[in-house]
């Protein structure tokens, strides 16, 4: 007895739509970072499910790299938030906002 | 390879004066504007086209390569003149060498980059003329655009910023509403067409028309593009109520630019309205559009002519003139007779010697007071007989005095049309014709303020005469303007030859 | 500076309702899908993670044998290109994580007085010694001083 | 004589290339240009009394010479082509006309020498360049053998005439004359190149004369009932020549277009008395008798033309009984004088009309060459009030002026009164019989008081009486290129009524009518342009009172009667040594007519109160709604912009927010249509 | 042809050898971390691009990934998951294009900075991701290449460290980037949910058997991925919806890399869309399945995308920001090429490649002369920039061309580009989007001729001296200035080769 797919599909875009909450409303820039992944692990949730799905393992295997393409993407982001915390004092990302309009 | 060869001696001309040191570019643009003149009148004098260029006719200097093709279509290099566009190319070179002539006093600053833009108008001005595959056409007569744009902004008056972005923004704008409409034209042809020569397009059009596009049926198309292209080209001519860049451009514009602008570039309109409205569609397309057009030509003159009485910058008087005057152009094409659709040509011609003449007087008087307003400015005549005289000289040419090529064109513009089979062509003939009086009114009362009357202008210098080369191209243009008013037929034979073709396809 | 999470209630969740709303539509996607009951499995597969490896590596030889998973495509190219972009990766966090010190690129996570010049300052004592190395390209006047960065954790409010 | 015509070009061509060589070298050229306009003009004046002769011998000559430009065009009677070409025609008219404006030319030029060279004018080769070219216009004009020709020299004498009239351009009146002078000229030119380009239209042809001129096409066209233009044949060839008429009215000066007449008395004299009173003024009239073929084909064209030139007689006799500047007094004369001519030949009194265009060539021309010399004698005073006793200290002044009084005020024998009598006995015999015409033979009558009136009172302010002035008292002296021309033209203005005595002719029965018979083409003459074939063409009838006898005589008694009345008032109240004004006992009708009835005032505010405001509101219009929308289109899409770019805000997390709305947008878009929910 | 004889896996060698470069300058920085000798640096990396190109030309010519007669076919890498064509090979000299220019133009731009060595590798790194994203065809390769591309932009675009500005824009950069990555990697486990594949013709041969009818009602779920996989595209080409970090990044970034982005990762960004949108998703049998033609997405996204970058860029002060939101106005002129894909659409498709190659010349000349203005140190805004022409006319009589070039006037090469999009949008039946593209081609004359007025027309604010002519800088922009005046004239070629590729990969 398996868990229909669509309840893993569920809880996948749960987890996207935590993450993308956490974008919104989240101001510190590390936040955002652990918001980001969460939604790229929900990916990973879907890839995962749908392997078992569709009985290959192309998503497994993908859901892998996924996951070295997400922490790939924290360094360069940490990268970033160091400079950021350098050269605002602060890792709020809405306080640079020296270039609009 | 005679066109390409005036195109390019022109462009690499440009480049040449582009780079050359400011103090010789004055002389070296001249000089080199020699060899497309001189080639161009060579070129007039062998001329051996016959017939219309877009109807089958026997073109002079032909010349066509293949570029692009895209999808279905055609694109090439496809240049050659008849009897329409010889003497407009040749207006453009002769201009032109005397445009740069006239910009040698005023013009006092980054003067390479100067002749170097003036030669660069003069290849396109060539290749407009001369082009006859749109998209050749469309490229020269775009490319026109920008060195004027930099002729006025960079060398133009006060307002010139305003001014140049104006032009540049209104007629690009005007274009790119022409170009939409002839593409889809051109695109509801269907199978008809396999290129975008002009030609083909044309006996396409006269060969049962466009399929219809987009749902549209053939004839609301045709119907619909020769709207847009008619208001495309309207700007540019210009017609009332499009007009208002003209003024600002032409009172910013600095002399040559003037002379350029009016001379030549305003007739880029007439001209493709005559080689795209009017040669271009088939009677039944155009007929709804005659009466519309007359009234719309009748208030240009009119109009046109009340503005320019109310100026009192010599310039705007000039530039609103110029609306009046194109007015005229604009019913002789919607005569549909050889006399009013040749008298339109000829015209443009005409108007542009006179127009130029015009603005090379105003520049010289300007020149020598540094201001044009007619109410500062009284009894220059005491002071510079030969320029005010020519300045006289010139109005009454724009006056239409006969034995001046503007009487010649106006004449058989007045008498194409009065005979015109369109509903009312006489009333509307004979309420255009009443802009002789208004033109000679302001004209008058301009000159009667401005250069008559007892001596006064406030200025701290002695005021005195224009030197020779400012004079000399005026004198050039003043030959010119009274052996066309006296032997119209040096040119008029073969604009007629031109005509002939359309004016039977187009039997209203 | 430490303060433990804390929930707040504020504006600044008002963004929220788009994620809410996201869900909500994509919940009624998916319960509009018709997803087959069944799902395929790997009903007698000898291995996952061998095939896993197999696939990686594109060994279509061991894949094709019985008791392997059908369907599973190659992810040599993927396997590849990953490694450059992880170096990529390494490039780009390195850049931005040093600091530098009068101009001079230091190690990143160096600590005072030691790691100044553990990143081979004698090299860069050579090429830019009598010229303050702008990181700036741009001529815009730089804002802050880059040797003040010794927190580089960066705290959380 | 056959080669002789040959040289019939260079009649005109003489004056164009003095006209040349006094524009390029007139300054470093002894007496300023003068030599080359007197040789030029001289030899115009041969060349035309050949003309005359051969003329007179029987030889017409009738050949265009240029193409100016061909086409294709339908006209309107079906012929297909049409050709607008330069060419002469010398026919009785024209050779007659010639010799008229070659020798008023001839002698203005002269009398120039003492005019202009000897009072040290600036500007002279401009003056010389300026007649120079207006007697080439002219005599192209007088021989041209179509209507377009004619209308481009016909113009071109405009322009000499602004030129001329604005030669002191550094005064403020003199620019301000020329540009009325040309304005309302213009205004006429208008309906006149209506009325070419008409004519062109209908007909497929401008020639004067032979079987292809429009003519001869209205007449077939008539003849044959051809709708031409939606009109009937008859109404349009009315229409068409009404047209015509335009310019006929803006160039003779009639009313109510006279207006710049008496404003371009602002030139100098010499130039009044060539082109505003001898020869441009009278192109027009000259034109009608040139078509006279065609306005015979339309008789309420001619009545119309009858109207207006006895109206016009009598309203500029009227106002020049109150003027005070002599020239002005002259202006008003030539106007009436023109409306004679137009009477004349709106009756159908084609010789009478001619003959008086001749006569009073002659006459006015010396009237003005006269009053030039006045105005030297008096240092360039030209108020009559301030004269007074020239007639001792000026003799040949005097006498010649005295004889074109006398030919002005149509006294017998001089010149004016065998013409005017004929003009008035002409209408007077169709006035019988058509109401119309009668007023106008009235209006004409009375006119005939005021001219005897108004001439003799400059007579005898200027010459009679006592010096008013210092001037007056001390004439500066005149030489003889002043007097000379005065002699010549005083000796016409005696003897030219000899050409054509008609009422002596009929009275005694006497072949001695001989311009009749010059026009009639009993030397030479080319068919269908003689007073014959005008005659066949009219459709007036005439009667006569009593017999022709008496009618003549009485014709010509009323007229003379009145002629002396006038000039008897004139005596009574001016022949005295200290004369007075009277206006003041003219009450407000006075001051009307001194205002000129107000006929400048309603034609500069025409201009100025209605055109120029007019214009000025369009220029509102223009800056305001049409070069509003433009700025506007812009303004918009600029606010446009501004508002758009608000959307970057600047803090990451809008953007993220903003980028998830958009992105639900799409989806909701997409699976609303897509059926995914 | 002598190629017959190499193997297939040379086909790839563009790819190779930017990658190699890269790793070369990346070897170079960790043997000599603190080098500052631009001239190797940045010499290796114009060569490695340069050869890149060349090679890609040559290919391009030899017909490598031609089918046909003369031609070598399609050439397909690691099973499939890499593919070599005719608009492979067109992205590549694009992408090359870009980064020659880009690297030459960073010899001065990048003059004084303590990173030389990882700035270069970084570029050429970052080029090799667009490189390969024109080759790859599955989603798996796709989204690494994507990485790839994105992870050294990020820090590229932050590299000025000291600079408020070059952080604020890599940290939105980065974070809408990672945001945008997230949503395409859900987009592309939905894409897997339903068809149970990631390389793009197994897509799209499970997509027919689905329509066949055997398979499950996935229509939602596949438009769900499909519309977060343009999202992930959307976000590399800055189109709006995901557009926001573009103004702020072009504008914060060392202009070079802001000419890079804008130029080559647009593209690059195009290309995988193109790909996954002509092979894995045929507009009629996707449409049949999700009962809407996603091409309706793209009609949207392209008008909404020129408006807005038109419409936002036609009021701003600061240059290199208009130049950013005219780079988002061009994005949505590109869009038309996927609004009006279909069957036998190569023309379309054709156009909005030929404009990205065009694109690539006068946008990067445009942001280079950008970062000229900021080597000299003139300032940022139009005002600054006034009157420039007087002391540097050549360079001036450059930006101007591609001003000019970029409003679609002729004589230049963005005119025939941009008449080609509006063709393939008539032909293509999209009468709206044409009008949009007029009226915004209008609009945008405003702001572009308003950068020339600056320069030309507009006298100078303050005194300047004479400039300095920074012989980087200036070749690359006089190069790029020459080639798209020479793309008038030299159209055809271009022309036919997009046209080609785009056919091979719509049939």
């Amino acid at each position: 007895m398996t868990v229909p797919i669509e309840y893993y599909v569920l809880l996948s875009m749960a987890l996207f739509c935590i993450g993308l909450f956490g974008i919104l409303t989240r101001r510190n820039a590390l936040m955002f970072l652990m918001s980001v992944e969460l939604m790229l692990n929900a990916a990973n949730i879907n890839l995962i499910a749908f392997a078992f799905y569709h009985g290959n393992l192309t998503g497994q295997v993908f859901a892998l790299f996924t996951m070295a393409l997400a922490a790939a993407e924290v360094a360069v982001g940490l990268g970033i938030i160091l400079v950021l915390y350098r050269n605002f004092r602060d890792v709020d990302v809405t306080v640079p906002t020296t270039m609009r309009w | 390879m005679m066109i390409e060869t005036l195109i390019a001696v022109a462009l690499i001309g440009a480049l040449v004066t582009f780079v050359a040191p400011n103090r010789i570019a004055g002389k070296l643009a001249f000089l080199i504007s020699l060899v497309p003149a001189g080639l161009s009148l060579w070129m007039f004098a062998t001329f051996d086209g016959r017939g219309n260029a877009l109807l089958e006719g026997d073109l002079a200097f032909e010349s066509r390569l293949e570029w692009i093709q895209l999808g279905a279509y055609d694109i090439s290099w496809f240049v050659g003149l008849d009897g329409i566009s010889m003497p407009l190319v040749v207006l453009t070179t002769i201009l032109v060498t005397l445009a740069i002539v006239s910009s040698w006093t005023p013009i006092d600053d980054r003067e390479s980059q100067f002749y170097g833009l003036v030669l660069f108008i003069e290849a396109n001005l060539i290749g407009v003329f001369a082009a006859l595959d749109f998209f050749v056409w469309f490229i020269f007569w775009e490319a026109v655009l920008i060195p004027m744009y930099l002729l006025i902004g960079i060398w133009g008056g006060p307002r010139r910023k305003y001014a140049a972005i104006k032009f540049f923004v209104y007629t690009n704008v005007a274009s790119l509403v022409m170009f939409g409409a002839v593409i889809a034209l051109v695109f509801g042809l269907g199978d008809a067409v396999t290129s975008f020569a002009l030609p083909e397009i044309t006996a396409a059009m006269l060969d049962g028309g466009p399929d219809g596009f987009f749902g549209v049926a053939g004839p609301t198309l045709a119907s619909a593009v020769f709207v847009a292209t008619f208001v495309g080209f309207a700007v540019k001519v210009p017609v009332v109520p499009f007009h208002t860049w003209l003024p600002d451009a032409h009172v910013e514009a600095p002399t040559p630019a003037s002379v350029l602008l009016a001379g030549v570039l305003l007739k880029m309109g007439t001209y493709a309205l005559l080689r795209f409205n009017f040669t271009m569609f088939p009677t039944e397309i155009v007929e709804p559009f005659v009466v519309p057009i007359a009234v719309v030509a009748v208030i240009s003159v009119i109009y046109g002519a009340m503005l320019a009485l109310a100026q009192t910058d010599l310039k705007r008087i000039v530039a609103y003139s110029s609306v009046s005057s194109m007015g005229y152009v604009i019913l002789g094409l919607i005569a549909y007779t050889h006399f009013g659709v040749g008298g339109a040509t000829f015209q443009m011609v005409s108007h542009g010697l006179i127009s130029g003449l015009m603005f090379m007087a105003v520049g010289v008087i300007y020149n020598a007071t540094h201001t044009r307003m007619v109410t500062d400015m009284s009894g220059m005549a005491d002071r510079m007989p030969i320029a005010v005289g020519i300045f006289v000289a010139g109005s009454f040419g724009y006056m239409g005095l006969p034995l001046m090529s503007g009487f010649a064109a106006e004449y058989f513009i007045f008498f194409g049309s009065f005979g015109a089979d369109f509903p009312y062509a006489p009333v509307f003939t004979a309420l255009a014709m009443f802009g002789i009086v208004v033109v000679a009114g302001y004209l008058l009362y301009a000159m009667q303020r401005a250069i008559f009357g007892p001596y006064s202008l406030e200025t701290d210098y002695e005021v005195s005469r224009a030197p020779l080369h400012d004079v000399a191209p005026m004198f050039v243009l003043l030959g010119l303007i009274i052996v066309l008013g006296v032997a119209p037929e040096l040119i008029f034979e073969m604009i007629h030859d031109a005509v002939d073709p359309i004016v039977d396809g187009g039997e209203l | 500076m430490t303060t433990g999470p804390k929930l707040r209630l504020d504006s600044s969740l008002a963004p929220g309702v788009l994620a809410v709303a996201l869900f909500v539509i994509m919940a009624t996607i998916v319960l509009n899908t018709g997803f087959s009951p069944e799902m395929e499995g790997f009903e007698g597969v000898d291995s996952i993670t061998a095939e896993i490896g197999y696939a990686m590596f594109d060994l279509e030889a061991l894949q094709s044998t019985e008791g392997s998973i059908p369907d599973t495509e190659a992810f040599l190219a993927a396997f590849l290109l990953i490694a450059v972009a992880l170096d990529a990766a390494l490039d780009a966090s390195l850049v931005l994580a040093k600091r530098e010190e009068e101009g001079e690129p230091v190690a990143a996570l160096a600590s005072r007085g030691t790691g100044s010049d553990g990143a081979g300052s004698a090299a860069s004592g050579v090429a830019g010694s009598d010229r303050s190395a702008a990181t700036d390209g741009g001529h815009e006047g730089s804002t802050v001083d880059a040797d003040r960065a010794d927190d580089p954790g960066g705290e959380s409010r | 004589m056959e080669g002789l015509f040959d040289y019939a070009p260079a009649i005109a061509l003489f004056p164009l290339v003095a006209f040349v060589v006094a524009l390029a070298f007139g300054n470093s050229l002894p007496k300023k240009g003068a030599i080359p306009g007197i040789l030029a003009t001289g030899g115009s004046l041969l060349l035309s009394i050949a003309m005359l002769a051969a003329v007179a011998s029987g030889e017409v000559y009738h050949e265009t010479l240029y193409e100016w430009a061909i086409g294709d065009a339908v006209s309107d009677t079906g012929v297909d082509g049409v050709e607008f070409t330069f060419g002469i025609l010398i026919d009785p008219l024209s050779a007659l006309m010639l010799v008229i404006v070659s020798l008023i030319a001839f002698l203005v030029h002269v009398f120039s020498l003492g005019y202009m060279n000897a009072e040290g004018e600036t500007g002279l080769p401009r003056y010389y360049a300026g007649l120079g070219l207006f007697t080439f216009s002219m005599l192209a004009f007088v021989y041209a053998d179509n209507l377009l020709m004619a209308f481009m020299f016909f113009e071109l004498v405009g322009l000499c005439s602004f030129l001329l009239i604005g030669f002191w351009f550094r005064t403020r009146s003199a620019p301000s004359a020329a540009k009325k002078a040309f304005l309302v000229t213009r205004f006429g030119d208008y309906f006149f190149l209506i009325g070419v380009v008409a004519i062109a239209a209908t007909f497929g042809t401008l020639q004067f004369a032979g079987d292809d001129s429009f003519v001869a096409a209205a007449e077939t066209a008539i003849a044959d009932g051809t709708t031409l233009f939606g009109f009937a044949p008859e109404t349009w060839v009315t229409i068409t020549g009404l047209l015509v008429l335009g310019g006929v009215v803006g160039k003779s000066a009639q009313f109510p277009l006279h207006t710049w007449l008496p404003d371009a008395m602002e030139g100098p004299t010499t130039v009044s008395a060539l082109i505003h009173a001898a020869t441009m003024v009278a192109a027009g009239v000259y034109l009608v008798a040139r078509m006279f073929g065609y306005y015979a084909l339309s008789p309420t064209a001619l009545a119309i033309i009858a109207f207006v030139g006895g109206f016009t007689a009598l309203f500029a006799a009227t106002m020049g009984v109150v003027k005070d500047d002599i020239k002005q007094v002259l202006a008003y004369s030539t106007i009436s004088q023109y409306g004679y001519m137009m009477l004349g030949l709106g009756v159908g009194g084609y010789v009478a009309g001619v003959f008086h265009l001749m006569n009073h060539a002659f006459f006015k021309a010396l009237l003005f060459l006269g009053a030039g010399s006045v105005i030297v004698l008096m240092h360039h005073e030209q108020d009559m009030w301030k004269m007074g006793g020239l007639k001792e200290k000026a003799p040949v002044t005097y006498w010649t002026f005295l004889a074109g009084a006398l030919a002005l005020a149509g006294i017998i024998p001089f010149s004016g009164f065998w013409s005017k009598d004929e003009i008035l006995y002409d209408a007077l015999i169709v006035g019988l019989e058509e109401p119309i015409i009668l007023a106008a033979y009235a209006m004409g009558l009375v006119a005939v008081f005021f001219t005897g009136f108004y001439t003799f009172r400059m007579v005898f302010l200027t010459f009679h009486g006592e010096p008013r002035s210092e001037a007056a008292e001390d004439p500066h002296p005149v030489g003889w290129s002043i007097k000379a021309p005065l002699i010549v033209l005083g000796v016409l203005a005696l003897v030219a009524g000899v050409a054509n005595l008609a009422p002596v002719a009929k009275l005694a029965q006497l072949d001695i009518t001989f311009l009749e018979s010059w026009l009639d083409g009993e030397f030479g003459a080319i068919e269908g342009l003689t007073y014959g074939a005008y005659g066949e063409l009219l459709a007036y009838e005439t009667s006569y009172i009593g017999t022709e006898s008496t009618t003549v005589l009485i014709a010509a008694g009323v007229s003379l009667l009145l002629a002396f009345s006038g000039a008897g008032v004139a005596w009574t109240l001016y022949n005295v040594p200290e004369p007075v004004e009277h206006k003041e006992r003219l009450g407000s009708i006075g001051k009307t007519v001194e205002d000129n009835y107000y006929q400048d005032e309603y034609q500069v505010w025409l201009a100025e109160g209605l055109t120029l405001p007019l214009s000025r509101a369009a220029d509102r219009f223009d800056q305001t709604v049409v070069d509003g929308v433009v700025n506007g289109v812009s303004t918009a899409s600029l606010f446009g912009s501004d508002r758009m770019k608000r959307l970057q805000t600047g803090i990451v997390t809008n953007y993220a927010a903003l980028l998830v709305t958009g992105f639900i947008a799409l989806l909701l878009v997409l699976g609303i249509l897509g059926g995914w929910f | 042809m002598a190629f017959v004889e190499l193997p297939e896996w040379a086909a790839l060698a563009p790819v190779l050898i930017l990658a190699g470069t890269a790793l070369a300058l990346f070897v170079f920085d960790s043997v000599n971390p603190h080098s500052t000798n631009r001239a190797v640096l940045a010499g290796t990396s114009a060569v490695g691009s340069l050869a890149a190109l060349g090679v890609a030309v040559w290919f391009t010519a030899a017909g490598v990934g031609a089918p046909g007669m003369d031609g070598f076919g399609v050439i397909e890498l690691f099973d499939g998951q890499i593919v070599v064509d005719q608009m492979a090979l067109f992205f590549i000299i694009v992408v090359t294009v870009v980064t020659a220019l880009v690297v030459v133009a960073s010899y001065d731009y990048m003059e004084g900075h303590a990173y030389q060595a990882e700035y270069y590798s970084l570029v050429m790194l970052a080029a090799t991701g667009m490189a390969t994203m024109a080759t790859a065809n599955s989603l798996v390769t796709i989204f690494i290449a994507l990485e790839l591309a994105s992870l050294p932009s990020y820090a590229l675009v932050a590299i000025l460290k000291d600079n408020r500005g070059s952080v604020e824009a890599g940290l939105k950069y980065f974070l809408l980037g990672a945001l945008s990555s997230a949503i395409f990697v859900y987009g592309i486990s939905l894409v897997y949910g339903a068809t149970g594949f990631l390389q793009l013709d197994a897509i799209a041969a499970e997509l027919e058997a689905l329509a066949a009818g055997d398979g499950g009602d996935f229509g939602g779920l596949l438009g769900l991925g499909i519309l977060m996989l343009i999202g992930g595209f959307a976000f590399k080409t800055a189109s709006v919806p995901f557009h926001f970090w573009a103004p702020e990044a072009y504008e914060g970034a060392p202009a070079p890399i802001s000419a890079f982005l804008s130029s080559a990762s647009k593209a690059a960004g195009f290309v995988i869309a193109f790909r996954v949108f002509t092979t894995a998703f045929p507009v009629d049998v996707t449409g049949q399945l999700i009962g809407v033609d996603w091409t309706l997405a793209f009609v949207i996204l392209a008008v909404v995308t020129m408006t807005v970058g038109n419409f936002a860029a036609a009021t701003q002060e600061n240059v290199k920001r208009m130049l950013a939101y005219s780079s988002i106005g061009h994005a949505g002129y590109v869009l038309i090429g996927l609004a009006g894909l279909g069957a036998g659409s190569e023309l379309v498709m054709g156009a909005a490649m030929m404009h990205l190659l065009v694109y690539g010349f006068m946008n990067t000349g445009a942001f280079l002369f950008v970062g000229l203005a900021e080597h000299w140190g003139v300032g940022r805004t139009f005002e600054d920039y006034n009157g420039l022409s007087r002391q540097a006319p050549i360079a001036c009589a450059a930006l101007a061309v591609f001003m000019f070039s970029l409003a679609g006037v002729p004589p230049f090469g963005g005119f025939w580009s941009k008449y080609f999009l509006f063709t393939g949008a008539l032909e293509a039946g999209l009468l709206v989007v044409a009008v949009a593209l007029v009226v915004n081609s209008a609009l945008s004359l405003y702001y572009y001729a308003r950068l020339v007025k600056a320069v030309w027309i507009e006298d100078p604010i303050v005194e300047r001296d004479g400039l300095t002519q920074p012989t980087g800088l200036y070749a690359a922009i006089v190069v790029a200035a020459v080639m798209t005046v020479v793309l008038l004239p030299g159209f055809g070629p271009i022309a036919d080769a997009a046209l080609e590729a785009a056919a091979v990969v719509i049939a």
